[in-house]
């Protein structure tokens, strides 16, 4: 990993390398737990709305922000839970916000598909597609005018490559060198439509780099260190002054598109294979391999478990926001009053 | 006449039309595995490939596609998923297809259909995916806009849309997908710009749209046991906007009340509001009330959304506050 | 005071808050060599290339690097070249910038502008390059309206803009960019949200904005000639919108005309309209009239985009119509 | 060129080659006429609003055209009156629309930005950058539905390539193998700004065509034989359902970006260079170099003056319309009405 890269704030002073690994791993589970407890919650009729999960996804967001230190931004899609939860938003706010409670990390008003914690760097979730590319664009500038070497990762799926937005955003990063990773995490499919069918090069984000005069960067989307690996270099360039990226981490949904889809479309075969290849039950086998002991690793699951039923149960303890809420915080002085 | 649900509806007028007329052709994202409201399944099948498009995430590129195909000679008919996303597509919209007729001097015609889910409805969609852009539409002209609220106009509507030689927007509140109701069996097809009268009252008129006509019959109910009688009337299309059926029946009922889903800031309503205010005014008891929703984007939580939304109660209290 | 041109004034707005606070910035396509409508000449010379930044032909990427840049703690203040143009970013608009304090809880300020040319003005830019679309802006909440109509208000409110908290747009009409006029030297900002009662009057209340606001006065004086007293209001902005203002005329009054360039099929006179019919019902002693563009895409040839365009005498007719 | 492309309907029946190389010439200096009386006409206050002539492109939309046959579309943008008069536009109609006059081609509705001759197939000019990239693949559609093997060619500036509908359009006309020819007509500038300073290729279409998995093409586009050749092989292959093609064309404008723009931007010596490679004189030296006698060459211009000549003089007879023609044509019904 690059010299100037320190470890995300949820981390620890700077831990010994194996203690960095548990970290990833503890990080990956956390976001794994999160979406099979929000699964349940949906099923129990405590999450209302639409909800996309990422399990499956989770050793980029992991490996992404193992690589980013405090400044840096992040941003990305409703598909966005996993994260927050890696820049360090707290579990508990990302719950009461699903579960529409009081203490939402968004007040109750942006739900599943607008988790957002700003404090942690993480500058929110956007539900349409491609849209929050140019934005990170503005992100990106602006830390570049501040000059403290701060960087703006932006996540998108595979999908999100084909609208304009994209193009916009990926040329004026390349124009102006903003210090801007744009992260694909290309899970195959769009909906219910393989990306291939709707795409006319194998590597949608990767085979489009050309265009912006940027470098062709594939990765395992699965492999945490793979991830934070690839995604150092190209953090450390970008510190640099040497201008944005994009890299496309290769991964796959466990499950469905959103909470609501059973996700009928996808050859039996297909899902076995990914099953096989997904990131969290991997790790495991490579931190064993590495004789981390399988009592260390036991305890993390414990642990991170626990911690999300206790939030969890926390959470669905909250109250529902008051009704005014809904009033408040169009305008920067607080109110919605438009007129006189 | 057949049950159908909002859903089946929509499909049963896409497939009258696919199979009457070869030149109608469909086209969006996930439309054939049967699209996310489920309103285009099994239509690959019967129709094939060459019909039933599936688009990449490219709102423009589907939009645009429908113009252009529409001035090569078929009748495309595109699904934007969300109306929200119309704002990703809005310069086809309303630079491209509203005025291209007009600005070309009339040498194309544009019949083409856009159709998409709109509003809230309850359902949690949020700030994103609610929207109400009907309005936005309107802001344009060139544009027709149909906004169907019962299954048999799912149906209906949209084969009329499909049928018309101008662009529709189609907006299919997300809220009736799901609900059901008797639809027309054969050729069912609905003229654009006829409101529907759905019950006649004498002491107030009560104008809705999609979702709110639900709302006004709820309230009609209640006002109905306390003694008020209310007329009810379903817009359908917002252009043709069928302001002289608001106008006679304001003539009797001398009080109007307009129930909009969306923010009370701008939209339909003001415009229905701002007319019959003033060609209404020697019939009007009472000023024209509006019952919108508030001025503020959608929020998440289930009771946050029931806090902006219009509902039956606050038109009640709009009626209550004219006598 | 100074006597410049609308177009001058927008360049004095900018450079006095340039001047003042290092976090404003610009970006838009031609900004640095001056812009179309020579608004910026001269900027990037003096606050540089990394405060003046020319983009590519990219709405999208324009107002969405405002929106984060805006987030990442600057003031930017975007180009859109034409108002028209914004149908091109309308998502980053309407469904980011609009939304996006709301849907995070608060967590984020987004103290940005957005500006370009607006309407027609009788230029023949034709359908494309002539809309009115600040009432497309106006039916989504969450975003701040100035449609300055003086070169003083081409600085002040450009400046007032630029020092809120929240995203502003700012239509700057471009049949005033070389109408010249009196504007404050040194520190000239107007806040948002207040109106200007330009001429006092007692028989009728006319409301312009923007270019109308000179057909208003046109029609007082002409009025004024025939023994009718015309109050003129500027309204300056749509959000916040000033009814008070408009209630407290139209209280001494009794009459209300609105002259909205736009289409009158759905605009801003709509909804202001709805809300002094309601709110002034028993002030009003005749119906509120709007005057508005007519509901057609603006044609090309002078001949045609008068016959459209709201004037004088049209006020005036309404006048008359009232009395 | 290829077997299947005659020559367009502007032309007569099977020239010899030597008629047709006349052909190309007239077309060409119709075009320029066109735009030089278009020019005086501005200056006189005859032409209203704004206006962007293409001189210098002229080879372009000449080339372009020769490749094609009735049923094939073209569609461009504000600076298209040398796209429709090279489809056979009716000049007189031309100028009535700049003019505003009665009997102008779009009925003085749409002005200089909006030449559209449907009878022609030249399906119109769209003033938005863009947005008639995703319309020509529509028309596209429509054209292979139809199985005519008839194709579209769509028309726009380099600085076209950096907005969304281009990105969105060239994917969907790739994914779906659509008969189109995407011609950029490469004049080195977008308004003021040179496009390299905003674009991170240097082949601002042709760079991005492998993005799409299309080939890389540039052409001299002030060569009309060189840009015919190469688009009538582009056209053949999409005549056999072999998909779509971007080809970029190199121009330059003699003039500004639009009528009131004097253009101070560009450097001298450029201006210099590339009013010596202008399409026009270049191709009378290359007929002459292939012994066409010089009368015939005089004759050809001279016949063309006069044509637009006398097309202006009668424009210019022409009464204004009528105003209630504002009030028509928004409904295919002919009218306007919105309510009843
Ligand atoms: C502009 C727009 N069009 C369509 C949608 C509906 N939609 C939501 S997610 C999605 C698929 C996105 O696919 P991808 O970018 O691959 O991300 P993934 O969901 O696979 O993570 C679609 C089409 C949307 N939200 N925005
Ligand atoms: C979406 C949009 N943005 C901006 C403009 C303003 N504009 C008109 S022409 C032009 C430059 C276009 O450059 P290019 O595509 O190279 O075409 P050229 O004019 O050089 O032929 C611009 C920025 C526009 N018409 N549409
Ligand atoms: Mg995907
Ligand atoms: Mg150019």
């Amino acid at each position: 990993m690059a010299d100037d890269s320190s470890p995300d704030r949820a981390g620890t002073l700077s831990p010994p390398p194996d203690a960095a690994d548990l970290e990833l791993y503890r990080s990956m589970l956390l976001a794994r737990r999160m979406a099979e407890k929000t699964r349940q919650l949906w099923t129990d009729g405590g999450v209302h709305g639409p909800g996309h999960l990422s399990d499956g996804h989770e050793a980029i967001s992991v490996g992404v922000a193992a690589c980013l230190r405090e400044g840096d931004a992040t941003i990305g899609t409703y598909r966005g839970h996993a994260h927050a939860l890696a820049r360090g938003a707290d579990p508990e706010a990302v719950l009461r916000e699903l579960l529409g409670r009081e203490g939402g990390v968004c007040d109750a008003k942006g739900g599943s598909m607008h988790i957002t914690s700003v404090e942690h760097g993480y500058f929110g979730s956007y539900a349409i597609v491609g849209a929050h590319l140019p934005i990170a664009c503005g992100l990106a500038w602006a830390q570049r005018l501040k000059g403290e070497g701060n960087v703006t990762v932006c996540f998108f799926g595979d999908g999100a490559t084909n609208i304009g937005a994209f193009h916009e955003a990926v040329n004026l990063a390349a124009v102006w060198q903003l210090p801007l990773i744009f992260c694909c995490e290309n899970n195959l499919y769009m909906e219910y439509t393989p990306i291939t069918a709707v795409t006319p090069v194998r590597h949608p984000a990767a085979d489009r780099a050309s265009a912006y005069g940027l470098d062709r960067v594939v990765v395992d989307g699965n492999d945490v260190e793979a991830v934070r690996d690839v995604i150092a270099e190209r953090v450390q360039r970008a510190r640099k002054g040497d201008g944005p990226s994009i890299v496309e981490a290769m991964t796959y949904r466990l499950r469905g598109h959103s909470l609501a889809d059973p996700a009928a479309y996808r050859p039996e075969a297909e899902v076995q294979e990914w099953a096989r290849k997904e990131p969290v039950g991997r790790y495991r086998t490579v931190l064993s391999e590495r004789d981390v002991p399988a009592e260390e690793l036991d305890g993390v699951e414990r642990e991170v478990s626990e911690l999300v039923d206790e939030v969890a149960e926390r959470a669905l303890a909250a109250p529902s926001p008051q009704g005014e809420t809904a009033m408040t915080d169009v305008w920067a002085d607080g109110g919605s009053a438009w007129r006189s | 006449m057949a049950e159908l649900t909002g859903r089946d509806a929509i499909r049963a007028a896409l497939e009258q039309e696919m199979a009457r007329d070869e030149r109608v052709v469909l086209l969006g994202e996930d439309v054939a595995p049967g699209g996310v409201f489920k309103t285009t399944p099994g239509l690959v099948d019967r129709f094939g490939a060459e019909r039933v498009w599936d688009t990449p995430i490219s709102e423009q590129a589907i939009v645009g596609s429908a113009m252009g195909a529409a001035m090569g000679g078929l009748r495309p008919v595109a699904e934007i998923m969300f109306a929200d996303f119309y704002a990703t597509c809005w310069d086809l919209v309303a630079n491209e297809i509203a005025k291209t007729r007009y600005m070309t001097g009339g040498q194309v015609r544009l019949p083409l259909v856009v159709r998409g889910s709109n509003g809230g409805g309850g359902l949690g969609f949020g700030a994103q995916h609610s929207q109400s852009a009907e309005s936005w539409a309107m802001c344009v002209p060139g544009l027709k806009i149909a906004c169907p609220s019962t299954p048999s106009d799912f149906k209906g509507l949209l084969a009329g849309a499909i049928r018309e030689e101008d662009p529709v927007l189609v907006f299919e509140h997300k809220g009736l997908y799901g609900r059901t109701g008797e639809v027309p069996d054969g050729d069912h097809v609905v003229a654009l710009g006829e409101s529907h009268t759905l019950r006649e009252g004498s002491d107030v008129t009560l104008v809705g749209l999609a979702f709110t006509v639900g709302i006004c019959e709820a309230a009609a109910d209640q006002l109905a046991d306390e003694g008020i009688s209310a007329e009810v009337i379903d817009l359908r299309t917002l252009v043709p906007l069928d302001v002289a059926a608001v106008l006679r029946s304001v003539a009797t009922t001398n009080r109007l009340v307009i129930v909009e889903e969306g923010p009370g800031q701008l939209g339909w309503s003001a415009s229905l509001a701002a007319i019959v205010s003033d060609e209404g005014f020697d019939d009007l008891d009472a000023p024209v009330l509006r019952v919108c929703g508030a001025s503020v984007p959608l929020p998440a939580a289930g009771v946050l959304e029931e806090e902006v939304n219009p509902n039956a109660q606050r038109v009640i209290a709009a009626v209550r506050r004219m006598s």
